[in-house]
């Protein structure tokens, strides 16, 4: 299929849309036709998620046309796009904990005869639509805020398929995805497509662009840097055009890590309400980076909880430096030991807060506060870690994703903290920002810091480490190191088949 | 693909029937079966008869009714100061207009909650339309309301028809006949909270308003229904009050607000909305209906009353422990 | 029907009354009897029909452990009733009276509740101590249920059922106080006039029946009308303001001395005199007179023990003596001239005057 | 934005000019600026506890608790008042450690928690003073409620003083800077090593301390104790502070905020007194003025948030 057929399903010219300090969107012209993956790709900041927020009438543009279908349209609400026919799927989440997952795929759209929910067509809906996104085994009467990220992201995906729209919008589907549930996704958004559905896409994954899109647009700096047919892009071109400039895409090379054992975990066992996993122990020298693979649910995350204090342990011990680290966050911050964690929206910032008070929070002063030594803290951070923020003060959620990240790195190392534990540093964070995040942590570990990270994308747990330890099941299950870093090895160990 | 993950089938966490049973609003109830077995054991035939379980049943309606309104509004992550007020000008008025006339009695209590109603859309206008915070808009019309009603009349006015008051003061054995109004009211906002899509977009509202209009819920309408349905309640409380009375006073509802929704958050409703159990806002009811009973029945000494509801509230409170970590 | 229904069944109504002449002239008696006392040269009583009721109908004799009486209190919310209660108990110990109790905590809404759990105890009798209107359908409810109800220290509208009201007149106070206030002022001046609580029927009553008596007086303008809710505190506040917005204020009719208290206070705050003034009778505020001679007002009371006639009245109903529809209670009124005969400088601030309380009993009641 | 509350305060003033002549006077300055000082000292220790999400009702309660203790205990003695405020303080910060204890270790909703110790506060006073507070207050308190320097009272004066160190505690401290933080995210900093428990606990414990000051002054300010003082559920100190735009969801507000609706609320009251419109004029006026002030206060930028 080399063009779409008909007239575009959406299309918008001119569209601005400025915030204080910053025009997330200007003079934005895209144009998505029936049966055609169309992707967005851009740097964090560059103004994503502020276009799918205004074509699916969750924010109003300040200038700029939208037609649907070739009419011009206004969008004064999501109710207004959704009855059009554009269905979404947020970047934010917006599946509602305290709902079931039923409850929460049915939002807005219940069957229903006379006022009275019809729960049995409900049940078929909600079933039909989680099997197709992978979920045929979920308890549709689960709340939703028991549910992993993954499977939260698939229901919101399976709300987005029950609309049956004529445009699906997608805003970093796969960032919290595993890999089958992402082969999964994309299988549907094929099968949409042929079904004549124009699907909007937007990812930092860019080989995943690659293999789905027919058509790409580049945005930097809320612009449109070029448009046009897949095949004329390859990744190094997206980058480039996202970045403006050339961007080396290789992992920084390991130094040789030093002698010195750093921290060293001896039996630990998170306290836990279900049964006790199997106690584990590991070490990180200095200047080590280690890196902990594993299925989603593997424990990876609460691993590196615990080992930070900032969940209890029924067992075992922590040492940092000879040191033993007694349980409690605190604690451990004193030793030297931090965290930075999965949820930076949830766990890692007060996005209330404006961006120079993150970054001292985890230092915050006992006395009197000095604006403009936060100031100047904020700037030699933000020089330091190419950190882009309209300014000190500007409140932290509206920071874009990958600068958000950096932040937390930020805070923490205001500490000089001498082992640093990283949880998905780099999900949702764009390919730039990527690198400078590996470069920084290759920086850190040069240093003589010990590195543990906990991450899903498997290149780059392999491209980053020294070592990587496999988890299963909450334990340890195996190491590779050397040239025994191969990902087939990895996903046997994750999947406890045999070699 | 490179990724490395394979989606786990979820599992239930352990302890999910305990922590869903104190969601669900049991620890009030466990606390209000601690309190009848007490009773039970203390006065045990005297508590029990029907004459005196009809007096503390009759002590729910009216908070009740108030109660089942507020945990309307609460859920949808609102709240509402002003149902004292409103109960107190409905009381006033429906002894007012009916004055004694048996033929006035439906169209005046249809009229009267039809204007409870009335106060609701305005405050749901002023909340969803207008944006205006909830605390302080129905703060104002708390005083607002209550000026109407000590301007229509500050001392008693007006008189219930016999078959009104007679109606809210007797008894079938031990079940007093208002309770019906009380149990049909409950089964409407069961039924909507359960059978109709209103109620999960209540829930979807209370919990996050920007997901819920992102999801395509009419924020506004759902809010502003809320507040229109705690409106007619507290109204219709307000004529239950006049019926009990049979006549109407100006400070008929005073304090009604703080029990109804000391009553709905006892009862495990989180007062950031989106999350609550209408069985435990009920058991809140039985709750405060029966310490009030219960210090009558166990002639406790006057003075340690308060303390004692006190107490009583505290440890409802204290027991309910919501640990809601990820 | 279309017709209109008379309110509400039995009750104190007029329809036979026993014309009970010695009630009627004691009635005109009290009236005359605080007129002397204040040195009013009118004060004219509120017409008043004072019938006698039959009682035969309730009458039983006592149980193994006397009468069972119960008593819906105030609740002890303020000293006025502790006061009551107490007096109540002691008189209940002394007739061998077997107490239901149950306190509103000054609440009407709590109070229909406790009327309704005391009935449903089946006592002999019950008196109530109304905390508002609200209570009257409960109030009906019971004496249907054959309980003879005697209202103590307050009032309900006709047809409450109650076969006796005993309390103090509401407007005996209230006029009483605004006659000697038009008096003492030669029928001319501005008057501010200071209620307790919006709605409360004990305030209503009061301040209706002192504005009925200030309108026969073109001189006299009521220029505001404010509520102190009972509070010394809220009272100096809204006292302050009148310090300020009327500097030339006569005179302040108020009903309560806890109230006077404030307005003592905001006016020794300014260093203005203050202008005489009325209230209830609380050693507070007579301490607080006793220290500025040049004080002037008229107090009386509504002495917290009449719950012990509520008590003897409902024993009367239950002997099956005739007892009257409204017994009104007598109690002294004085004026500044008689300070010192009533003031109890060694009493705590709290004490109403003059306490029919044993010493001993206030004493453990902290009141002295 | 920071101007909009001002805006209700300007229709307060206006309606004053038009209604009650005689109200730009320094005397009922004066008496403004003493509502200020009795409503904003509780009114910021309410800030405090709304900053980091929670609420406290229990501050009528303490306020009656506190000229209760010292009456009985000093019984009206100088010597006595230093140890009868000791205990006054104790009680306070006990109260305000309950609460603080509920809500942290028993994570009970602070609406719930604070309404249960004000029930038993009063209940506790009840059962202590039978209804009769006994005991006399020690004139030595009374320049505090009643004294006046420069012509301004007394409590307004320790109000602003008050204010400014709250001010600058919240704005300008570390602690200020937690305090936010904890309010806003709690989750993420306690990640941070931040100490939430203790800065909630603060938050509640400088409430109750605030309310036993008030209860000070007030005690100063009459000279008797006030039995109906403690069975006020003080709604104005949250108001105040609510009214002027610290957010019931805790995180957002400034003690500014808070002043400008101390000053709007406390110049409301004296205006009712002054026009003395009646029981029912006064209460519509003042339902409708509020109404107003919250309506001139334009729409928060981020009003999709919740907020009650
Ligand atoms: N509500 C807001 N207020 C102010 N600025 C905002 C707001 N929302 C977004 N911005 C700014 O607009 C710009 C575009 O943000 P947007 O979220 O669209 O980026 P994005 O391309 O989706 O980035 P990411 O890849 O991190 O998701 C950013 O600079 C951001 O800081
Ligand atoms: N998808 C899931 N299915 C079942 N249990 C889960 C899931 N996600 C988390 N859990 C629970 O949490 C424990 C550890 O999860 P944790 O989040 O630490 O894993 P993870 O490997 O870091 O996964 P993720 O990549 O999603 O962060 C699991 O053992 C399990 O009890
Ligand atoms: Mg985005
Ligand atoms: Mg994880």
């Amino acid at each position: 299929m080399l063009i779409g057929t008909g007239v575009a399903a959406v299309a918008a010219t001119g569209l601005t849309k400025r915030y204080p300090g910053v025009t997330a969107l200007d003079e934005v012209a895209i144009s998505c036709r029936p049966g055609r993956v169309h992707a967005l790709v851009g740097e964090n900041g560059a103004g994503k998620s502020t276009l799918v927020r205004v074509l699916t009438g969750n924010t109003a543009p300040d200038a700029g046309e939208i037609s649907f279908r070739g009419r011009p349209v206004t969008l004064p609400s999501p109710r207004h796009a959704l009855e059009l026919g554009i269905a979404s799927v947020h970047q934010e989440l917006t599946v509602l904990p305290e709902l079931t997952v039923a409850e929460n795929v049915l939002l807005g759209q219940e069957p229903a005869a006379r006022g009275r929910l019809d729960r049995r067509a409900g049940g078929r809906t909600v079933a039909e639509a989680l099997d197709r996104v992978g979920l045929a085994g979920l308890d549709p009467a689960r709340r939703a805020g028991e549910l992993s990220l993954a499977n939260r992201q698939l229901v919101e995906i399976a709300r987005a398929l029950v609309r049956g729209g004529r445009l699906l919008i997608l805003d970093e589907p796969s960032a919290v995805l595993s890999g089958d549930a992402r082969q999964t996704l994309f299988g549907v958004i094929r099968a949409l497509a042929t079904d004549g559905v124009a699907v909007l896409y937007i990812s930092h994954l860019l080989d995943e662009v690659r293999t789905l899109a027919d058509d790409i647009t580049v945005l930097r700096d809320g612009r449109v840097v070029s448009s046009g047919l897949a095949h004329g892009y390859d990744v190094r071109r997206m980058v480039r055009e996202m970045v403006g400039r050339e961007v080396d895409l290789v992992y920084p090379s390991l130094l040789e890590a030093g002698e010195p054992t750093v921290l060293e975990v001896r039996g630990l066992v998170p306290r836990t309400a279900g049964p006790a996993p199997a106690p584990v122990d590991l070490t990180v020298r200095a200047g080590e980076i280690v890196g902990l693979a594993g299925l989603v649910g593997s424990g990876r995350s609460r691993l590196l909880r615990t080992v930070a204090g900032a969940r209890p342990r029924a067992a075992g011990t922590v040492t940092v430096n000879g040191w033993k680290v007694r349980g409690g966050l605190r604690r451990a911050v004193a030793a030297g030991l931090v965290l930075v964690p999965e949820e930076r929206k949830a766990d890692g910032l007060v996005l209330e807060l404006p961006a120079r008070a993150n970054v001292t929070l985890a230092k915050a002063p006992r006395g009197w506060l000095s604006v403009r030594r936060e100031r100047a803290a904020f700037a030699e951070d933000q020089a330091k870690l190419g950190i882009r923020a309209v300014g000190p003060d500007q409140p932290t959620g509206q920071l874009s994703g990958g600068n958000q990240q950096k932040l937390v790195l930020a805070k923490w190392l205001r500490r000089q903290p001498s082992v640093l534990l990283l949880d998905e540093p780099t999900r949702g964070v764009d390919v730039g920002a990527k690198v400078e995040i590996y470069r920084l942590v290759s920086r850190l570990a040069g240093r003589g810091m010990a590195v543990l990270i906990a991450s899903s994308e498997l290149p780059e747990v392999l491209g980053m480490c020294h070592r990587v330890l496999v988890c299963r099941g909450g334990a340890v299950v195996g190491e590779l190191s050397g040239e025994a870093r191969t990902e087939e090895r990895a996903l046997r160990l994750a999947l406890g088949v045999a070699e | 693909m490179t990724t490395l993950t394979a989606a786990a089938t979820e599992r239930r966490t352990p302890g999910n029937g305990l922590a869903g049973a104190i969601r669900g609003g049991g620890a009030v109830w466990a606390v209000v079966l601690a309190g009848l077995a007490g009773l039970t054991l203390a006065h045990g035939p005297g508590f029990w008869s029907p004459a005196n379980m009809a007096g503390i049943l009759a002590g729910t309606v009216v908070l009740g009714l108030v109660a089942l309104g507020q945990h309307l509004v609460v859920l949808g992550g609102g709240i509402d100061l002003s149902v004292g007020s409103t109960a107190t000008l409905a009381a006033l008025l429906t002894a007012i207009l009916i004055d004694g006339y048996p033929i006035r009695t439906v169209p005046v209590v249809l009229a009267v909650v039809m204007l409870g109603a009335l106060i609701g859309l305005a405050h749901g206008l002023l909340v969803s339309a207008a944006r205006l915070p909830p605390f302080i808009v129905t703060l104002a019309t708390l005083y607002l309301l209550q000026g109407v009603a000590l301007m229509i009349s500050t001392g008693p006015a007006g008189q219930v028809s016999s078959a009104l008051s007679g109606f809210a003061l007797g008894r079938l054995g031990p079940l007093p006949y208002a309770l019906v109004v009380l149990i049909v009211a409950v089964a409407l906002v069961a039924f909507l909270l359960r059978r109709t899509a209103f109620g999960r977009h209540l829930r979807a509202v209370g919990g996050d308003p920007a997901a819920a209009r992102a999801a395509g819920v009419r924020v506004n309408r759902v809010r502003v229904v809320a507040y229109l349905l705690c409106g007619a309640l507290a109204a219709l409380a307000g004529v239950l009050l006049a019926a009990r009375a049979t006549i109407g006073s100006p400070t008929a509802g005073v304090g009604l607000e703080l029990s109804a929704i000391t009553v709905v958050v006892l009862g495990g409703t989180s007062l950031l909305g989106g999350r609550g159990s209408l069985v435990g806002t009920l058991g809140g009811v039985a709750l405060l209906a029966l310490v009030t009973g219960s210090v009558t029945v166990l002639q406790l000494p006057a003075t340690l009353t308060e303390l004692i509801r006190g107490v009583v509230i505290l440890i409802a409170a204290a027991v309910f422990v919501t640990r809601r970590s990820r | 029907g279309t017709e209109r229904e008379p309110g509400a069944s039995g009750g104190s109504g007029g329809e036979q009354c026993q014309g009970a002449t010695a009630a009627q002239d004691r009635y005109r008696q009290a009236w005359q009897t605080a007129r002397t006392q204040l040195g009013l040269r009118t004060l004219d009583p509120v017409p008043e029909q004072v019938c006698e009721v039959e009682t035969t109908k309730y009458a039983k004799p006592p149980g193994v452990d006397g009468y069972k009486i119960a008593f819906a209190a105030q609740g002890p919310t303020n000293s006025w009733g502790l006061s009551s209660e107490e007096a109540f108990k002691r008189q209940a110990a002394a007739r061998n009276v077997q107490v239901l109790y149950a306190s509103a905590g000054g609440d009407a809404a709590t109070q229909v509740d406790n009327i309704a759990q005391l009935a449903a105890q089946e006592p002999d009798a019950m008196v109530v101590v109304p905390m508002g209107d609200a209570i009257t359908g409960q109030v009906q409810a019971a004496a249907r249920q054959g309980i003879p109800v005697v209202l103590c220290s307050g009032r309900l509208g006709p047809g409450s059922g109650a076969v006796s009201t005993v309390t103090r007149q509401y407007e005996l106070l209230g006029g009483m106080y605004a006659e000697w206030l038009a008096q003492k002022l030669g029928g001319q001046g501005k008057v501010a006039m200071l209620s307790g609580l919006a709605g409360v029927p004990t305030a209503e009553h009061q301040r209706n029946a002192a504005k009925r008596v200030f309108a026969k007086y073109p001189g006299i303008s009521v220029v505001t009308e404010q509520y102190t809710q009972w509070s010394p505190t809220v009272a100096k506040t809204v006292a302050a303001n009148l310090v300020t917005q009327f500097p030339d204020l006569n005179g302040i009719w108020s009903d309560s001395g806890y109230g006077d208290m404030g307005v003592v206070a905001a006016y020794k705050d300014a260093g203005k005199p203050v202008p005489p003034l009325t209230g209830d009778a609380v050693n507070g505020f007579l301490k607080a007179a006793k220290g500025d001679p040049r004080l002037e007002f008229a107090v009386s009371s509504f002495p917290p023990e009449q719950s012990t006639q509520c008590l003897d009245t409902a024993l009367a109903v239950l002997n099956g003596q005739p007892v009257l529809d409204k017994v009104y209670i007598d109690s002294p009124s004085f004026t500044n001239a008689e300070l010192d005969r009533y003031v109890r400088p060694e009493c705590g601030d709290n004490l109403l005057i003059p306490s029919g309380l044993p010493p001993d009993q206030l004493r453990e009641l902290k009141l002295c | 934005m920071a101007l909009a509350p001002a805006a209700g305060l300007a229709l307060v003033l206006v309606l004053a000019l038009v209604t009650t002549p005689g109200f730009y006077s320094a005397e009922v300055l004066a008496l403004v600026l003493f509502q200020v000082g009795l409503i904003g000292i509780t009114a910021l220790g309410q800030t405090g506890v709304l900053l980091v999400g929670g609420i406290d009702l229990s501050v009528g309660a303490v306020v009656g608790l506190t000229t209760v203790i010292v009456a009985a205990y000093s019984g009206g003695s100088p010597d006595r008042l230093a140890t009868g405020v000791g205990l006054a303080a104790g009680a306070g910060l006990l109260v305000g450690a309950v609460n603080a204890g509920l809500v942290l270790a028993r994570r009970v909703p602070p609406f719930v928690a604070t309404f249960a110790t004000f029930v038993l506060v009063q209940g506790a006073i009840t059962a202590w003073t039978r209804g009769a507070p006994a005991g006399a207050i020690p004139p030595a308190l009374a320049p505090l409620g009643t004294g006046r320097v420069l012509g301004v009272p007394v409590p307004a004066w320790v109000f602003l003083g008050l204010a400014l160190v709250a001010g600058l505690l919240l704005a300008r401290t570390g602690f200020g800077r937690r305090v936010y933080a904890t309010g806003a995210n709690r989750a993420a900093t306690a990640l941070s090593g931040v100490r939430t428990g203790w800065v909630i606990a603060a938050c509640y414990l400088g409430c109750a301390g605030l309310a036993v000051l008030a209860g000070l002054v007030n005690a100063g300010y009459l000279g008797y104790v006030d039995a109906r003082l403690s069975r006020n559920l003080d709604l104005n100190s949250i108001a105040a502070a609510v009214i002027g735009g610290v957010a019931l969801t805790g995180g957002r507000g400034r003690v500014t905020q808070t002043v400008t609706g101390v000053v709007l609320l406390a110049t409301l009251l004296t205006w009712l007194v002054q026009l003395g419109a009646g029981p029912g004029a006064q209460l519509v006026v003042a339902g409708s003025v509020i109404l107003a002030a919250v309506w001139l206060r334009t729409a928060e930028e981020d009003t999709e948030r919740r907020s009650w």
